[in-house]
């Protein structure tokens, strides 16, 4: 299904490819025309309502209504108020974010200028992850330029809205990306989650104060809303469950990897064919993980499907980060599960007992699997473990449980092929090295 | 036939093999006196018994001749006469011992259950049973007496090899184990 | 989000029994309530809930939370439906234990902690027996962390109590949490001793055998333990403890959860402050004229030895250590004979803060430590908690966690685990500052017009302290529960009740539900009953003595020589005496001059009553019959082969069964029941008369306090300090210091060196650095020790811990000046060689 | 002892920042790019800039990936090893790489200059495989592109990545 | 005078002869129970004294003499001393009425081969067997010791209830014989032997008798596996042996009065009368040993139920028969 004849990028509207948007490239182009139409002229609840009517989802991965979170923020909460900006993103295969501030740091600080105003915030603080290091040099400039035209510091734009932005360098952790972790991060402690009961970060965050975590791309989408309306920002969806446009990541073996802003809810094989320019030469289609590490296999028979949260929830997947990692017929999914399984070994924080001791365990029988040394009962065992890890402190233990879920859903047989002594059918039948020990893997490769 | 009669009757039947249940016996044993006996004539004539028979116990060493008591007090724990007493130390090398290792063999009753919740192997019971003494307190045994200077039942095992405390080589050499974690390490 | 108004209580069903509990308590904490334990390892209930471990999950069937939980993060609420035996939490349980045994090590057998591993027990009963896990286990390189906590990182389960216990509840900021995943690491910086003097309490935390007590390492298992209930004598505040023995030794003590007094956890001095009743030393014999005797032959030769005195010329000197029978033994045998009062207190001054103290306290007014918890505005005067009584410190620090404000005022540099607002002043201005205070909190108040008319008049502060004062004051008058603390330990005698006068009108202010507190730390764990008891003068004492006036001297378990700062103008008194008697199980150089001497057993050999300084009554077991130590009586490597109905040293007796026998011997009369005589010897604590003390202790003290409303203060005039002279104090530390466990053996080989403190601006004025070795020029002759300088220390004043190692006896007497010219820093060379040294060979 | 620059870097950072903790990543990778990793020294120091202790700090330290707490060559090579690189023969890369610098994973190399790290996905899935060299991105990568990458750091002084 | 004192030693002789081949048969009684019992269980039994093991006997004799002999604290000494004694005297006594043949002539005056002659012999027997209860309960109550005192108990309960068939099975006997008298009985017998004529009243005297003489399967009062060893437990040395004497020495008698009342005494062909009567007498030993070796032990309401509900109405019923038929046939 071809775009839509009117289709032109929302997010993207100003990306040039070779080099980020000037502060006047995005003047030119509307930019900051929400914040001035609606500084001192909207009422911050106004605001949540447009955001809110729009419908307009968290991109984070969680798809979480923003404007309920927002929302949330209780009008007697004490000040400062906080706004977190998350683009931390390490989710394995997902680089929207990195492309969209790239593309148009102006949009984003926009956007979390008017975050900060709807939820009357004074102080924003630009999580970002060390890989990303000039990225955080480009918004911190950038940060300057929109001080010196007034849109951020005391008193903004002539009214009592005052508003700081600053960058805060993470040293890397893929659990740093978890709302609540990184609120630890940013005061300086170990970035664990936290989860107290009945308690939620829009009114306990940052030291105690109410604080609203988002995903840039999210934050991007605001000031469109503002200035276009929330119909015409739902409409922007293929479907109507969806809302607004999305950032779709494609990497792996398909010809033209990118990062596409294309309708919300468009199909995956229209992603892949239409815009990722198919597969790989010598490539047949065997599986993606549709929203990056922590989402499960998808199989063939759904490559149909329209890419938004309700659609793949529907049929039990998950759209997460929406960065589709395509898997062709030559590839052992199984040994990518343990590429996948070995970085969430490596990235839990050790917090609680299925994630810290549960996945190494599971990453050991893989591991025996792939080499053939495992048997029916392993199988049993891991299919057994894979289900408890679903009773793990943080989302980040059930993340890693669902490429093994998708894997023993639909692709089963494959994983009974190595068992007994078989090993891997694509791959070198090489004993895998022992967990622990730093390793590559082996075997399975395309 | 009457029913009175059918429970005569059955109870006639009853009686009858009652009684005979009753002089069966006798023919058995009697048929036992014309049995050959199997008495072993023990002084003179004397049994090999199994190894795992329960007799004098001793106190093994592991492969390479330390003693393989670490004072943990199960054989004490588990002695439901109280026959074993002991107090544990550290050796100079860190190694946990029993400083000193007490068995009343006046009071044990040989029944194997130290044995068995040996953690070490250390503690064995052999086929030796000749050791009576003419007074009581000889048969009270001290660590010296106790000790032999093998492994016995099976010499090969060394619980600090499996244990992963540092005893016996650093942390990571045992068997099975990974590297020591280094906290500071650069990997991830 | 608006969260629904919480019902006060609700109703919940676990495993099919009901059981009504406060809203939002914990699932698991309702279910232990019903006798269900659910497993659990990172929980606890003084450290909450982190949800860490997984082991407590639970199945919620009904109700408002749905699915497989963990049921310490879940409150409890109305109509929730729990199943603990549900297949899926019992296979999730196990699946849990599974994980964290995957990497787990062989080693219970050398493990102390066998026997008593929660890890152990929930592996058994999950029926844990065979390993699926075939990858090789993950090790660890442990630490050193000090002489009392043994490290063995195999055995972590990564419960995290440690880390949360040390950092959150203690305020401890050496050990924590080192990397991540699956190599997360429990431990310091780098090796080292662990600061915190709370740090023994990650040991009774850790449910497995990571963190194990190192004194007692490879020495008993729990199963051969003589355990028993008791109580910490090394402070006032009266801490439960367990004992556990072994062979006629007190192998370690563990913390006794007492809600009320010391919650879960000790201090690391009350943990460690054992070994004083296995010193060789130990005076095990009775001994008469310096020749072993019997117990009875011992008894005979005092009581005929006392007949031909004249009553008045008899004088006893008793501590505040005995349990109190003794105490109460001790009162009667002075009242029926008519010898004179007994002296319990050091000093004068101690003997009327404590007083003072007492008089002050009521049943309405006294605080518990966990009160201290509860307060939101603390006022501590005069105290140095973390020295004093540090589980008082820990109190302190929960309270600022929950938002209270600790403020304090001392003349010395108070370290708290906390944050708290702190004012220095010399002890001798302290009164004048609580008065201006007090005139701000009580302004406008009419009650108060007696009180405040009574108190001294401030000293000149400067305008900033002066507001401070002000504002703390108006700070009580707003608190919703102020609490008072009050040291006596170095306070003025009318201190105690002024701040206690203090408190008791805070409760009064404006409206009902509002209380106020007062808790006043108390020289010893019995000072309160020997407060109340009354009795004499030490100082009037020696001076008779010397004198001739009292011939004879009966001392009961208290050191005079080396607690007194005048040891040659006691030894010199002593041996003036015609009888001297001595019952203790300290050694002493007492015991060498005794005439009589009888050895009495120590409270975890005969037990007894202690009331703490909240008139607490607590009972310590006697947990084990005295006698020498196994470990000391070896022959060979083994112990004796001997048949005996005795064991060798075992001739020690109660100090009270002493003085009763002594009494029946010179003829006293017939003794009522024990429980009549120690209410009738304590007429201050009625509730005595009710018998035995519950569990958790039971509170004697008089509802109200008559006349406690307008304390009678003496005006005290302030010394004369000379510019440019330092006034000389004795202070106590956390270790080192306190009576009894500065002869723990444990404690005195690793108490941290004796240092003297300075302030700062009398540093810098006689050129003094930090760390330097200085000289004291004190009057019995120069003493050596290493030198503090503080910043927050009333500036006039040298303070000398009263450390044994530290020959500070040669202060010869109280009130001591020294120029602070003639202070000086020695260099490295002199440093610590030299004849004259400041440690003394105590072992 | 860090240079009193680093050190007036550090403390005005902290200036009147409400809880210096905040930037307790900041002054550690200040100090590591003086020190060249975050030694022992360093971290003391930063501890105490920091009104820490250095355990508080080491919690922090040993937690982050990009943290050094042991000495580390001039360029830190961070090599990619999420799912989307491996699919493209990541594994070969690394190893070529290994190989050629002569070190294992986690090593530096004798002269100094190189460290090669695995590390999870940075981002650069669509340049798949890829690497990351002191914060500037590599990719996509053949064993004859690493050679000449690994020739050009070689030859040419660091430069700081700068933004686009 | 000299008759008196002729008579005075003929009755000695007789005591001491009887009273030699009684003890002597009751240590090698032991003897031969001992090795019986061991074939019966493939073992060889006592074979270290002597060949075959013949001085055993005399070995075990000697070591009860040479035990220390000990009283119990809070023993009641004179009762415990003087109990096993009674036990073993009463069961020597019942020798005094036994016949060992017809009387002989020396010197030409009758000697009767009896040591008394009792015209109410078998009352006398009856009397006796009851006195042997004394033993039993008297040492068992003077221990002071539980187990003695129930052992004790059940001995006193087990010999009162099996009295009570013992005497009712000799009724018919003395029915038939018209006499008290042992001698009369045996007498009355030389025709035929009671067991033909009153097989009933023999297996109720045989189960009351084995009752009486506390053994297996009766053997409640010393029950080792739960009461140690029942009424003598606490006696050691010799007094511990009277009550093997006795226990064994009653076995011998139980022999002679079972030849005695059924199987015709010292009566039969060929071989002189005393041997015949040893014979009858050792082959109720020698049953009772296998007995022994082959049943098990009763549970004590199976051991009054044998004796209140079956023997005792069985014995009634038969002297009522036996007083039937003699009537009935003159």
């Amino acid at each position: 299904m071809p775009l839509k004849p009117d289709f032109e990028p929302v997010l993207f509207k100003n990306r040039r490819g070779d080099r980020p948007a000037t502060f006047d490239e995005y003047r030119q182009g509307g930019g900051y025309e929400a914040l001035l139409a609606t500084v001192g002229k909207k009422s911050p609840e106004e605001v949540v309502r447009m955001v809110t009517a729009a419908g307009l989802t968290g991109r984070g991965g969680a798809g979480f209504p923003t404007g309920r979170k927002w929302a949330g923020v209780p009008a007697s909460a004490p000040y400062p108020r906080y706004v977190q900006p998350n683009t931390d993103e390490m989710e394995p295969g997902t680089f929207k974010d990195r492309i969209l501030v790239n593309a148009d740091p102006h949009l984003v600080i926009e956007g979390i200028i008017l975050c900060a105003y709807a939820v009357k915030a004074q102080r924003g603080i630009f999580f970002i992850r060390p890989s990303y290091e000039s990225d955080a040099q480009l918004i911190e400039r950038e940060l300057a330029v929109a001080r010196a035209a007034g849109f951020l510091g005391s008193g903004i734009l002539g009214s009592d809205f005052s508003f700081e932005l600053s960058v805060h360098r993470s040293a890397g952790r893929y659990i740093c990306g978890e709302a609540t972790a990184q609120v630890n991060a940013i005061q300086g402690l170990r970035p664990n989650p936290v989860k107290a009961p009945g308690a939620h970060l829009t009114e306990a965050g940052l030291w105690g104060r109410p604080t609203v975590v988002n995903n840039v791309e999210t934050l991007a989408s605001v000031p469109h809303i503002l200035t276009r309306g929330p119909e015409w920002y739902k409409s922007l969806a293929a479907t109507p469950t969806g809302d607004g446009t999305k950032l779709y990541c494609v990497s792996g073996k398909v010809a033209r990897p990118g990062c596409y802003e294309l309708p919300m809810g468009t199909r995956l094989s229209d992603i892949i064919y239409e815009h990722a320019g198919g597969m790989l030469p010598g490539g047949t289609f065997k599986a993606c993980l549709p929203g990056g590490a922590s989402t499960a296999f998808m199989p063939e028979t759904l490559f149909d499907i329209p890419m938004d949260f309700p659609s793949l929830k529907a049929v039990g997947h998950h759209l997460g980060t929406a960065s589709m990692i395509v898997f062709d017929k030559n590839t052992c999914l199984l040994a990518a599960t343990i590429n996948i399984i070995r970085f969430f070994v490596r990235e839990s924080c050790g917090w609680c007992t299925p994630c810290r001791e549960g996945l190494p365990v599971i990453l050991d029988i893989l591991e025996r699997i792939e080499a053939g040394e495992a048997g029916e009962a392993d199988v049993a065992w891991l299919e057994t473990m894979t289900r408890q890890l679903h009773h793990a402190y943080c989302a980040f233990a059930p993340g890693a449980a669902a490429p093994i879920e998708g894997l023993l859903r639909h692709f089963r047989d494959e994983v009974m092929d190595h068992l007994d002594g078989r090993g891997c059918p694509f791959g070198a039948p090489e004993l895998a090295d022992k967990p622990g020990a730093w390793h590559l893997p082996k075997g399975g490769r395309p | 036939m009457l029913p009175e009669m059918v429970k005569l009757r059955r109870k006639g039947e009853e009686l009858l093999e009652d009684g005979l249940g009753l002089l069966r016996p006798f023919a058995t044993t009697l048929g036992m006196l014309f049995t050959r006996p199997i008495t072993v004539q023990y002084p003179e004539e004397k049994r090999v018994l199994p190894a795992r028979s329960r007799g004098r116990i001793i106190l093994t060493r592991s492969p390479d001749g330390d003693e393989r008591c670490v004072a943990c007090f199960l054989c004490s724990a588990a002695c439901p006469v109280s026959c074993i007493s002991m107090e544990a130390a550290t050796r100079e090398d860190g190694r946990r011992y029993a400083s000193w290792f007490r068995i009343n063999f006046g009071r044990c009753i040989f029944c194997g259950l130290c044995e068995e919740a040996c953690p070490t192997l250390a503690i064995q019971l052999t086929p030796d049973y000749e050791f009576s003494k003419a007074t009581i307190m000889e048969l009270v045994y001290e660590k010296p007496a106790l000790l032999v200077d093998h492994g016995g039942k099976d010499p090969d095992y060394d619980f600090y090899r499996h244990a992963g405390v540092t005893e016996k080589g650093e942390k990571g050499s045992h068997v099975n184990e990974q590297e020591p974690v280094d906290v500071k390490r650069l990997l991830p | 989000m608006s969260r629904k108004p919480e019902e006060a209580s609700c109703r919940l069903t676990i495993d099919g029994r009901e059981i009504v509990v406060a809203a939002d308590t914990p699932v698991i904490d309702a279910a232990e309530r019903l006798g269900i334990m659910i497993p659990r390892f990172c929980y606890h209930p003084a450290l909450g809930a982190v949800g860490a471990c997984r082991m407590c999950a639970v199945k919620f069937l009904d109700g408002p939370v749905k699915g497989l939980q963990m049921s310490c993060m879940v409150g409890a609420r109305d109509g929730m439906v729990v199943s603990t035996t549900n297949p899926e939490a019992v296979d999730f349980r196990r699946q849990v234990v599974e994980w964290l045994m995957a990497n787990h090590p062989h080693d219970c057998p050398v493990c102390d902690e066998g026997g008593h591993c929660l890890l152990q027990d929930e592996t058994i009963s999950g029926g844990h027996a065979l390993r699926r896990y075939r990858g090789p286990k993950r090790t660890y390189r442990d630490q050193d962390l000090g002489p009392f906590v043994a490290h063995e990182m195999n055995r972590c389960i990564h419960c995290y109590r440690c880390a949360r216990f040390y950092q959150e509840v203690a305020g401890g900021r050496d050990y924590g949490v080192l990397s991540i995943a699956r190599r997360t690491y429990f431990g310091r910086y780098e090796g080292g001793r662990l600061e915190s003097p709370f740090a023994g309490n990650i040991i009774d935390l850790c449910p497995t055998g990571t963190l194990t007590d190192k004194p007692s390492r490879y020495r008993a298992r729990r199963w051969d333990l003589e355990r028993g209930p008791s109580v910490c004598l090394h402070c006032s505040l009266g801490c439960g403890l367990t004992v556990g023995a072994r062979y006629r030794e007190v192998m370690k003590l563990e913390a006794r959860l007492n809600p009320e007094v010391n919650g879960h956890f000790i201090c690391d001095r009350g943990r460690y402050g054992f070994g004083y009743e296995s010193r060789p030393d130990r005076p095990r014999q009775p001994r008469v004229d310096g020749r072993e005797t019997i117990a009875g032959a011992a008894l005979a030769a005092l009581a005929e030895g006392l007949k031909p005195f004249e009553a008045g010329k008899v004088a006893m000197v008793g501590g505040t250590r005995s349990n109190l029978e003794t105490l109460a033994a001790l009162l009667g045998l002075c009242r029926d004979q008519g010898w004179r009062p007994p002296v319990f207190f050091r000093d004068a001054r101690l003997a009327g803060a404590a007083e003072s103290a007492a008089a002050a306290l009521s049943g309405d007014l006294v605080a518990s430590l966990a009160d201290v918890g509860r307060a939101d505005v603390i006022l501590v005067v005069c105290a140095d908690p973390l020295a004093e009584a540090p589980m008082l410190a820990l109190s302190l620090r929960r309270a600022a966690r929950r938002g209270a404000a600790v403020l304090v005022l001392d003349h010395r540099p108070c370290d708290l685990p906390c944050e708290a607002e702190r004012l220095t002043f010399a002890p001798q201005e302290l009164a004048g500052c609580l008065s201006r205070l007090a005139h701000a909190a009580l302004r406008g108040r009419k009650e108060a017009a007696a009180y405040l008319s009574s108190l001294p008049l401030p000293p000149d502060l400067l305008p900033e302290t002066a507001l401070a004062l002000d504002t703390w004051g108006k700070r009580l008058a707003e608190a919703r529960f102020p609490l008072v603390v009050c040291g006596t330990d170095q306070a003025e005698p009318t201190l105690p009740a002024l701040a206690g006068g203090l408190a008791r009108l805070l409760a009064g202010s404006h409206d009902q539900d509002r209380r106020a507190g007062f808790l006043p730390l108390l020289p010893g764990p019995n000072g309160l009953a020997a407060a109340l008891a009354g009795g004499g003068d030490l100082e009037a004492l020696l001076a008779d003595i010397e004198d001739g006036r009292a011939t004879a001297l009966l001392v009961v378990e208290s050191d005079l020589l080396s607690r007194t700062p005048e040891p040659e103008r006691w030894l010199a008194a002593l041996r003036k005496l015609k009888l001297l008697a001595v019952c203790d199980h300290l050694p002493s150089p007492l015991l060498e001059a005794a005439h009589v001497v009888l050895p009495s057993r120590t409270v975890f050999e005969a037990g007894g009553h202690f009331v703490n300084q909240e008139g607490r009554l607590q009972r310590a077991m006697p947990v084990f019959s005295p006698g020498l130590p196994m470990g000391r009586t070896l022959r060979e490597g083994h112990p004796p082969r001997l048949f005996m109905s005795c064991a060798p040293g075992s001739e020690p007796r109660p100090a009270a069964d002493w003085l009763k026998d002594l009494a029946g011997l010179l003829g006293a009369g017939g003794r009522a029941g024990d429980w009549a005589d120690l209410a009738a010897a304590f007429p201050g604590l009625p509730g005595l008369a009710a018998g035995p003390a519950p569990e958790n202790g039971r509170r004697c003290l008089p509802e109200t306090a008559p006349g406690a409303d307008a304390p009678s203060v003496a005006k005290t005039g302030s010394p004369d300090v000379p510019p440019d002279h330092l006034q000389v104090l004795l202070v106590e530390r956390t270790f080192g210091t306190e009576e009894l466990s500065c002869r723990a053996p444990l404690l005195a080989a690793s108490a941290p060196e004796p240092w003297v403190d300075l302030a700062a601006a009398d540093a810098g004025k006689a050129g003094l650095a930090h760390g330097a070795w200085l000289l004291v020029p004190l009057p019995g002759g120069p003493l050596r020790a290493r030198l503090r300088v503080h910043q927050d220390m009333a500036p006039g004043l040298l303070l000398l811990p009263r450390d044994p190692r530290l020959l500070w006896q040669r202060l010869a007497g109280t009130g001591v000046l020294v120029e602070l010219l003639r202070l000086h820093a020695i260099t490295a060379e002199e440093e610590p060689a030299g004849e004259d040294t400041t440690l003394e060979a105590e072992p | 002892m860090p240079d009193d620059d680093l050190r007036r870097t550090i403390l005005n950072m902290l200036q009147g920042v409400e809880h210096p903790r905040e930037k307790a990543v900041d002054v550690m990778y200040l100090l590591q790019r003086q020190y060249g990793y975050l030694c022992d020294e360093a971290l003391v120091v930063g501890a105490e800039l920091l009104g820490m202790t250095p355990l508080e700090l080491e919690e922090l330290a040993t937690f982050y990936d990009f943290i050094y707490r042991r000495p580390v060559g001039k360029y830190v090579i961070h090599v990619c090893d999420g799912v989307v690189c491996w699919m493209h023969h990541e594994d070969d890369i690394f190893r070529h790489l290994c190989a050629r610098l002569g070190v294992r994973p986690g090593e530096t190399t004798a002269d100094g200059l190189f460290t090669v790290l695995p590390t999870v996905c940075i981002g650069d899935c669509d340049k798949a495989p890829a690497m990351l060299v002191n914060g500037r991105f590599y990719g996509p990568l053949t064993p004859g592109r690493v050679d000449e990458i690994l020739e050009t750091l070689r030859s040419g002084d660091e430069e700081r990545v700068l933004c686009p | 005078m000299s008759l008196w004192l002729a008579g005075l030693a003929l009755l000695l002789v007789k005591i001491g002869l009887v009273l030699f081949v009684v003890l002597t048969g009751a240590a090698y009684l032991v003897l031969a129970e001992r090795k019986l019992l061991a074939r019966f269980q493939l073992r060889l039994g006592p074979n270290r004294a002597g060949p075959l093991g013949i001085w055993q006997p005399l070995a075990d004799a000697l070591k009860l003499l040479m035990k220390e002999d000990t009283v119990p604290a809070g023993a009641d000494r004179p009762l415990f001393l003087a109990a096993p004694a009674m036990s073993a005297a009463t069961a020597m006594l019942i020798f005094a009425v036994v016949p060992f043949g017809d009387s002989l002539t020396i010197a030409g005056r009758p000697v009767p081969l009896v040591v008394a002659d009792v015209s109410v012999g078998l009352l006398f027997v009856l009397a006796l067997s009851s006195i042997g209860v004394y033993g039993v309960v008297l040492g068992g109550w003077a221990s002071n010791s539980s187990f003695s005192l129930l052992g004790a108990i059940r001995g006193g309960a087990q010999m009162i209830s099996y009295e009570l068939p013992l005497a009712l099975s000799l009724a018919p006997v003395v029915m038939l014989a018209g006499s008290f008298s042992l001698v009369d009985i045996v007498s009355a017998q030389a025709g035929c032997p009671f067991i033909v004529k009153q097989p009933a009243a023999f297996l109720i005297f045989c189960v009351s008798a084995l009752a009486e003489s506390k053994r297996l399967p009766f053997d409640l009062p010393e029950a080792e596996n739960e009461l140690m060893a029942g009424y003598h437990t606490e006696y050691s040395g010799m007094r511990f042996g009277l009550y093997f004497v006795g226990e064994y020495v009653n076995m011998i008698a139980l022999g002679c009065l079972v030849a005695v009342f059924f199987l015709g005494g010292w009566r039969g062909p060929l071989l002189p009368p005393f041997v015949w009567l040893m014979l009858k007498a050792a082959l109720v030993p020698l049953v009772l040993i296998w007995v022994r070796a082959t049943l098990p032990r009763l549970r004590f309401d199976q051991l009054m139920h044998s004796s209140w509900k079956v023997l005792t109405p069985l014995a009634l019923a038969n002297i009522l028969v036996t007083g039937g038929l003699m009537a009935a046939l003159g």
